[in-house]
């Protein structure tokens, strides 16, 4: 009798696996009436929903699905509901290239927002090129868009931008030699490049440069080094978990000197989970984690206050710069498709030629010189207090 | 004659056990050799210690004058001595022919681009090793068996099958681990047949059993094995009427001390 | 005490057992004799419930144990001395005797268990003395005596034996054989397998000669002792004439 | 900071990394040594009892000290769950299915907790404060105190109980000869189910206790769970010291390796370390190549 | 090899060239260019564990020497990339054969260690080495393959390139099992020490495959690479080796048809589950699970017998 179950359960499984192993190959092509209707603007989202950068990709899954309805709620964008498509990377290039190509050919999409992270985005770069379909990186990478390519724009801020606020922020402390310490990452190792990179034009010395895996416990070691050498202060750059240990470590070694950290400090979850070490931390951010203390006339307080709140409505949730850039990518679509309709050519000469734009993270002001649209005054510098954020003084 | 197997001052010890303690004795050519003994007395380590499985703590063997006790198990094989098993090692996945002509392995030589390409060489080598093999098992009586997997036969059949992969390395010398246990008496029979007929190709057979009624009748020599140690050596007829021999069948040990001769 | 009917048993393709009949007396201690492979450890297997494909029927105080577990069969009171001791090697001897009790801790017979536990360093005064000694570094002769100690342990009323005297020194067997005698003699019922069958007709009562599964001689070990039939087993067929 | 200091700092860390090693690969033995199986979802146990731990004290609310022992509990149910529902029904599987059962079981946990979570980061408070205690110029965090002593009072309970109890005894018992055991009435397969259930347990513990040092997330396990395995394998398989002093060994040289050497390859450093190791010794550090030798005959 | 074998070739022939027609779409092409390069890994990982018994949890950093060595020579160094290919497939094969060695000397878990730890260790090279490697950020702008005066640019090219490979790794794979070297390889799965008394060199055999199967996978990284054309370390890490096993186990061991069906349904199968969103990883993992369970052979071997029973 066992063994007759198990043999059920076996058919049962591999049938279920065949049917599967045909689904995504002959369904959706050979029943046309499961295709979707054709009037929907279709725009593809590629995030890291699951898998080591989840908590990155999750707001930005979270905040096209709110766009979606909201914009639908609206009566959609001239009367064309908007159709977002969300896949999801699980941070691999691999799987990223293979969403990518999905949303390009099998959905057709007009447009696509993503990848989370720049190594994901470095690996579509070359197929949005050739599919000629306008991308918008949600990751920070300068090398995103520098050189630029024709087709790719991103919200997120320059490395380089954020670099020159650190250091700028650093002179006016009268610092100058610092150690810097970054995640090996793309996003850690871009900033590191920028970091060195930039360094000499501020006459910023680094006397330390050490590096942490995504999923390293402990950071003394090299924190340690750092104590030994002269540094002044230290810069952190990762978009790891990693980079709340490296706060809570320095206070472990009794490290006196200032902390900064990156652009991707911006989730005020880091701030609480560094507690009582995060305390000081100076970070460049854009302005959606100070929203409240913006002055009421600043051009971005509305466009801010207003995601903030439905944001933090909806997901019962702290909002974080991560779905900001989000945002940022969808409404800069949205903007498009509301006035050249549907087609790529023309939604990407639109964006490209986009001028004062409010987001999220700043003033967008594109060119075909400038992807990136952002100054690097798009960047306020903030510091922990109370495990908030408010703007440095 | 020649002694084809000489062994001296063999040692093994595992752990604070020592399973053989220092046993000299030579195999000549054509020659039918069985060790007897109880259980436990270091007979199948004897044959591990020959095929390599395990190195030996002191002690020489040779194989046709030349040292063999470092050589890898398989250089052994090359060199001629093939064994069978006491509890049967087939390759039970593989097919009865596959597991003849893996014994064929040692005495061909197309490598892996040779296999890749396909060659008519290789072909022709292979085609071989295939008839080879096949003339083997139908020595053993399993021609009708070639396509079968080896887990399918019986425990009989498998020995055969051992007997024919044994056979296809073309050795000189054939260490026999217990053939005829587990058989019953008309099996046993055949194999004392099989034993017989394999000296007969011109191979010299060293044989472990406990079947009595085999080892007397197929043996030139025999000799008894207790604790380690050589305790009798000579015909079959001579070691059965050695008296320490008896005692250690027959369980007057006490007085086995006494006797502790060769003949 | 102990009925075994028609039992068969498959040990991987080969048949092990074909159709062995045999019976144990309260009281009695019976040897089983036979050649290696004859099926003697596959049948001491069977009766304790480590052999799972079987036919025939094995009946223990009139209960029928065929198919239990070992852990019912132990608990009912059999315990088995297996083949090359299966001692628990990186263990203590203390805490390989503690577990021959395994069962009977659970059942909570403290002061029962330590009584016994006297008793067996009574009777190997040199388990005592090494009781803090790792198993595996024993002698061969200490191992068989911590196997018999730890079978003993489970306070069983039929005890298995399965070559007690294999690889030992022949001083060291009779000493072993003279313990199994002096369990006999304080009640225990024994079943014995031996390949040594002079010592296994000395301490017995009845003999079973038992060739490739299947029994080929029974009586009483006295007369087997003399029997030609059974040298012919041991020293081979044409011995016989050489006998004589 | 003198090059004395640094060295003791780096000792230090070195022992903390090294702590948290360690307790994992605890958890690897207990169930290698019952079953033989290698299991790769230790690391999610690792986990779970951390973010239960988080889960209970931070949303639940319950006082610490009852987050931590039913942090423990629940999580060394879901190890006795696993193995009944995906272990219990096998017949002698091979090395590889079980590889990949275990995987699979560690992508099931980490979807769980996902689902259960969330994919953020979390902290838990320090069981006592977070001032650093300086010792001769190097800093060392009360919570690290508290790994090493839960650790050796970890230990020191294994030790107690694979020598003390009837329970734990045959555990062992089932280890060294399984057909013995079962002959003196001992349930095999209980004690398998023991040794995951008593492995999760470990590994819940080790999750709670670092968590304050070490953060935690869903997606943590797999990491844990290798430098777990590369410990295990190190210390010679079934040797629970034999882990413990690995696991120093390992997170010693990963901090030295960072301080001295490079930070970016502290890791490889130390895995050379350890293929070395096996291929000179393969049993591992404190594995016994004897054992291994008989166990094959 | 066998009339079924060359039978089942033609089919799959048949079918590779079939099936571009009918799907036309270029995401799905690239579905089943992955299906391919993965495949080629598998068939590789198959006879390396399935006919000879040798676990390795270290192929995603064959895999990745591969990709890396064939894609920097060609963008950093101007080689071509068939050249840069087949430099990979040396460098690859090199490093396999130092490794093999001394770890194919270990067995069981101590192997799986072995070669998981040689696995990170190359990981972390592809992170720190970043003159060459481009670090963790990673390289681009690798150029694709040419034919003459043909640049394989689309997924179609690469589609046919991918599996007019796989072909001939098949072909050359069952020339192999079919062979003297075969049934070596397979007596020494079935047992190692009497395989060797039996006058097979296995410490031989065993690095033969060893390299042989790392050679595929490095074939099959240079394919990934000049078709991405951009290389960063995340896709050679622990989890893919991981995961290639999991394609091998799933598929069938003891089969290279059975290799390449689980290449084929775990690729697949994440597409399919997109549609799953959050829940994809759930599912993932319970389909494994459930394979492993109840068809430990694999689906492939237990399709056969479902086959057989029927009949």
């Amino acid at each position: 009798m066992r063994k007759k179950g198990k043999i059920v359960v076996g058919v049962v499984v591999a049938i279920v696996i065949v049917l599967l192993l045909v689904g995504p190959l002959s369904i959706w092509r050979w029943v046309p009436v499961l295709r979707k209707p054709a009037v929907a603007y279709k725009v593809g989202a590629i995030f890291a929903v699951t898998g080591p950068a989840a908590w990155l990709g999750t707001p930005e899954r979270n905040t096209a699905k709110m766009i979606e309805e909201e914009v639908n709620a609206a009566g959609g964008i001239n009367g064309h509901p908007l159709e977002i498509i969300i896949e999801d990377t699980v941070g691999d290039a691999t799987r990223t290239v293979t969403a990518a190509k999905k949303l390009i050919t099998k959905d057709q999409v007009l447009a696509i927002v993503g990848p989370s992270r720049s190594g994901t985005t470095m690996a579509v770069i070359p197929i949005v090129e050739e599919a000629k379909v306008p991308l918008i990186s949600c990751a920070a990478a300068e090398a995103i868009v520098v050189p630029v390519k024709s087709w790719v724009f991103k919200t997120p801020q320059k490395d380089s931008h954020a670099a020159v606020r650190i250091y700028e922020t650093m002179k006016l402390q009268g610092i100058s030699k610092i150690a810097i310490i970054t995640g090996t990452t793309g996003f850690g190792d871009q900033g590191r490049k920028q970091l060195k990179k930039l360094a000499p034009e501020l006459e910023i010395e680094i006397v330390a440069d050490e590096t942490y895996g995504p999923d390293d416990t402990d950071m003394t070691a090299q924190l340690t080094k750092i104590k030994a050498s002269e540094a002044q202060a230290v810069v952190n750059w990762s978009i790891v978990p990693g980079q709340v240990i490296v706060a809570k470590n320095m206070r472990q070694l009794g490290m006196k000197i200032p902390l900064f950290q990156s652009h991707g400090f911006g989730n005020i979850k880091y701030a609480q989970t560094a507690g009582e070490a995060g305390e000081g931390i100076i970070f460049p951010c854009g302005r959606l984690l100070a929203v409240d203390t913006l002055a009421d006339d600043h051009p971005q307080k509305e466009v801010l206050a207003k995601y903030k709140k439905e944001y933090e409505a909806k997901y019962e949730e702290d909002v974080s710069t991560f779905g900001g850039h989000a945002w940022d990518g969808l409404h800069l679509v949205i903007a498009a498709l509301r006035e050249v309709g549907p087609d790529r050519e023309k939604i990407r000469d639109y964006i490209e030629n986009t001028k004062n734009f409010v987001g999220t993270g700043g003033i967008f002001n594109f060119s075909p010189e400038d992807h990136s649209g952002l100054t690097k005054d798009a960047f306020e510098m903030l510091t922990v207090k109370n495990e908030k954020f408010v703007v440095l003084e | 004659m020649d002694p084809i197997l000489q062994i001296e001052k063999l040692k093994k010890k595992f752990g604070g056990v020592v399973a053989v303690d220092g046993v000299d004795f030579e195999v000549n050519s054509h020659q039918i050799k069985a060790i007897i003994g109880p259980n436990g007395a270091g007979k199948t380590t004897i044959f591990n210690l020959i095929s390599r499985i395990c190195p030996p703590t002191s002690g020489t063997i040779r194989f046709k004058q030349h040292k063999i006790n470092e050589l890898k198990p398989y250089v052994i094989a090359e060199k001629g001595i093939s064994r069978t098993f006491q509890n049967v090692q087939v390759f039970e996945n593989m097919s009865v022919l596959e597991n003849v002509m893996v014994g064929r392995h040692c005495r061909t030589r197309s490598e892996i681009f040779a296999a890749i390409m396909n060659l008519k060489r290789t072909r022709a080598e292979e085609k071989r090793i295939h008839d080879y093999s096949l003339e083997m098992l139908s020595f053993v009586g399993l021609e009708t068996k070639k396509n079968e997997a080896a887990s399918n036969l019986t425990f009989q059949q498998q020995k055969l099958l051992e007997f024919a992969r044994a056979l296809a390395t073309e050795p000189d010398l054939l260490l026999l681990d217990e053939p005829a246990a587990g058989l019953s008496v008309p099996e046993a029979d055949e194999m004392a047949q099989f034993v017989y007929r394999i000296r007969e190709i011109g191979i010299t057979i060293l044989l472990v059993e406990h079947n009595m009624g085999l080892v007397m009748e197929v043996s030139d020599e025999v000799i008894v094995l207790d604790s380690g140690q050589v305790i009798a050596e000579g015909t079959p007829r001579e070691v059965q009427n050695n008296e320490a021999v008896i005692a250690v069948y027959l369980g007057e040990r006490e007085t086995e001390n006494a006797n502790h001769t060769k003949s | 005490m102990l009925t075994i009917r028609n039992l068969r048993s498959y040990y991987g393709r080969m048949q092990a057992l074909k159709g062995v009949s045999l019976h144990v007396e309260e009281g009695e201690i019976v040897a089983l004799i036979g050649a290696n492979g004859a099926g003697k450890t596959t049948l001491l297997n069977s009766i304790v419930g480590l052999v799972p494909s079987l036919t025939g029927q094995i009946l223990f105080l009139n209960a029928d144990i065929t198919h239990q577990s070992p852990r019912e069969i132990i608990r009912m009171g059999v315990s088995l001395v297996p083949e090359g001791r299966q001692l628990f090697a990186p263990l203590t001897v203390m805490e390989n005797l503690t577990l021959g009790a395994y069962q009977r801790y659970r059942r909570k017979e403290k002061s029962k268990i330590k009584s016994d536990l006297d008793t067996i360093f009574e009777r190997f005064p040199v388990l005592k003395e090494r009781r803090s000694q790792v198993a595996g570094t024993l002698s061969g002769g200490e191992q068989q005596m911590l196997a018999i100690g730890r079978a003993l342990m489970s306070g069983p009323k039929f005890l298995l034996l399965d070559e007690p005297s294999m690889g030992l020194a022949p001083l060291i067997a009779a000493h072993i054989f003279q313990i199994i005698s002096q369990l006999h003699q304080q009640g225990t019922t024994i079943l014995l397998v031996e390949q040594n069958a002079a010592a296994a007709f000395k301490v017995s009562n009845r003999t079973y000669v038992i060739e490739t599964g299947r029994v080929v001689l029974q009586g009483a070990s006295e007369e087997l002792l003399h029997n030609q039939e059974v040298k012919r087993a041991y020293l081979g067929r044409e011995y016989k004439e050489v006998w004589e | 900071m003198s090059l004395g200091d640094q060295l003791l700092q780096y000792l230090f860390t070195g022992i903390t990394i090294g702590a948290i090693y360690g307790m994992v690969a605890l958890g690897f033995n207990i169930i290698y040594s019952a079953t033989g199986i290698i299991n790769l979802a230790q690391g999610e146990f690792v986990m779970l009892g951390g973010m239960m731990m988080v889960y209970l004290t931070a949303i639940i609310k319950l006082p610490m000290v009852v987050s931590f022992f039913l942090s423990i509990l629940i999580v060394t149910a879901i190890g006795a769950a696993f193995e009944r529902a995906a272990i219990h029904p096998l017949k002698s599987p091979s090395v590889i299915t079980l590889i990949i059962i275990t995987v699979a079981a560690s992508i099931l946990f980490k979807g769980g907790a996902m689902f259960a979570w969330g994919k953020h980061t979390v902290s838990l408070s320090p069981f006592s404060g977070e001032e650093p205690i300086s010792v001769l110029g190097a800093t060392i965090l009360p919570q690290t105190l508290w790994i090493l002593g839960i650790m050796a009072a970890t230990v020191a309970l294994l030790i107690l109980f694979f020598g003390f109890t009837l329970t734990g005894k045959a555990m062992r018992a089932c280890a060294a000869n399984r057909t013995a055991a079962s002959l003196v009435g001992i349930n095999v397969k209980t004690m398998v189910l023991l040794s995951f259930a008593l492995s999760a347990g470990i590994g819940a513990t080790a999750g709670i206790i670092i968590t304050p040092i070490a953060l935690m997330n869903y997606d943590r396990g797999t990491m844990l769970a290798v430098k777990g395995f590369s410990v295990a394998v190190l210390g010679g398989l079934g040797s629970n010291v034999g882990a413990v002093v690995a696991g120093f060994i390992i997170g010693i040289m990963e901090s030295l390796g960072a301080g001295f050497i490079s930070s970016g390859y502290k890791d490889a450093i130390a895995l050379v370390v350890l293929l070395l190791v096996l291929f000179l010794k393969p049993s591992g550090l404190l594995g016994s190549r004897e054992r291994a030798e008989f166990k094959k005959f | 090899m066998g009339r079924k074998n060359i039978l089942s070739l033609l089919i799959l022939a048949g079918v590779i060239l079939a099936l571009p027609l009918g799907l036309g779409n270029s995401y799905y092409l690239n579905v089943l260019v992955f299906v391919g390069i993965y495949s080629l890994i598998t068939i590789g990982l198959s006879l390396l564990m399935g006919y000879t018994g040798q676990i390795s949890l270290g192929h995603a950093a064959f895999f990745g020497l591969g990709a890396y060595t064939s894609g920097v020579l060609s963008t950093k160094f101007g080689v071509s990339p068939w050249l840069a290919l087949l430099a990979g497939i040396f460098v690859t094969g090199g490093i396999a054969f130092l490794i093999a060695a001394p770890a194919l000397k270990l067995k069981g878990h101590y192997l799986a260690m072995a070669t998981l730890a040689f696995g990170y260790i190359v990981f972390i090279v592809f992170n720190q080495a970043s003159s060459l490697t481009g670090g963790p950020s990673g390289f681009g702008q690798i150029p694709r393959f040419r034919l003459g005066n043909f640049l394989l640019r689309s997924d179609v090219h690469y589609y046919y390139l991918v599996w007019t490979l796989v072909i001939v790794v098949l072909l050359v794979s069952l020339n192999i099992i079919h062979s003297r070297v075969g049934r070596a390889l397979r007596s020494i799965h079935e047992g190692e020490l009497t395989a060797n008394i039996m006058g097979v060199n296995t410490a031989k055999y065993k690095i033969q495959v060893f390299v042989l199967s790392a050679v595929y996978a490095s074939l099959a990284g240079s394919l990934y690479a000049h078709f991405i054309t951009f290389l960063n370390p995340t896709p050679f890490g622990f989890h893919f080796s991981i995961v290639l096993v999991a394609m091998v186990a799933v598929g069938g061991m003891a089969s290279v048809w059975g290799a390449m069906i689980g290449a084929a349904l775990l690729t697949i199968l994440p597409e399919y589950l997109r549609a799953f969103q959050d829940y994809d990883i759930l599912i993932y993992g319970s389909i494994l699970l459930l394979i492993m369970m109840f068809l430990p052979q694999g689906l492939f071997a237990g399709i056969l017998r479902l086959i057989k029973k029927e009949r």
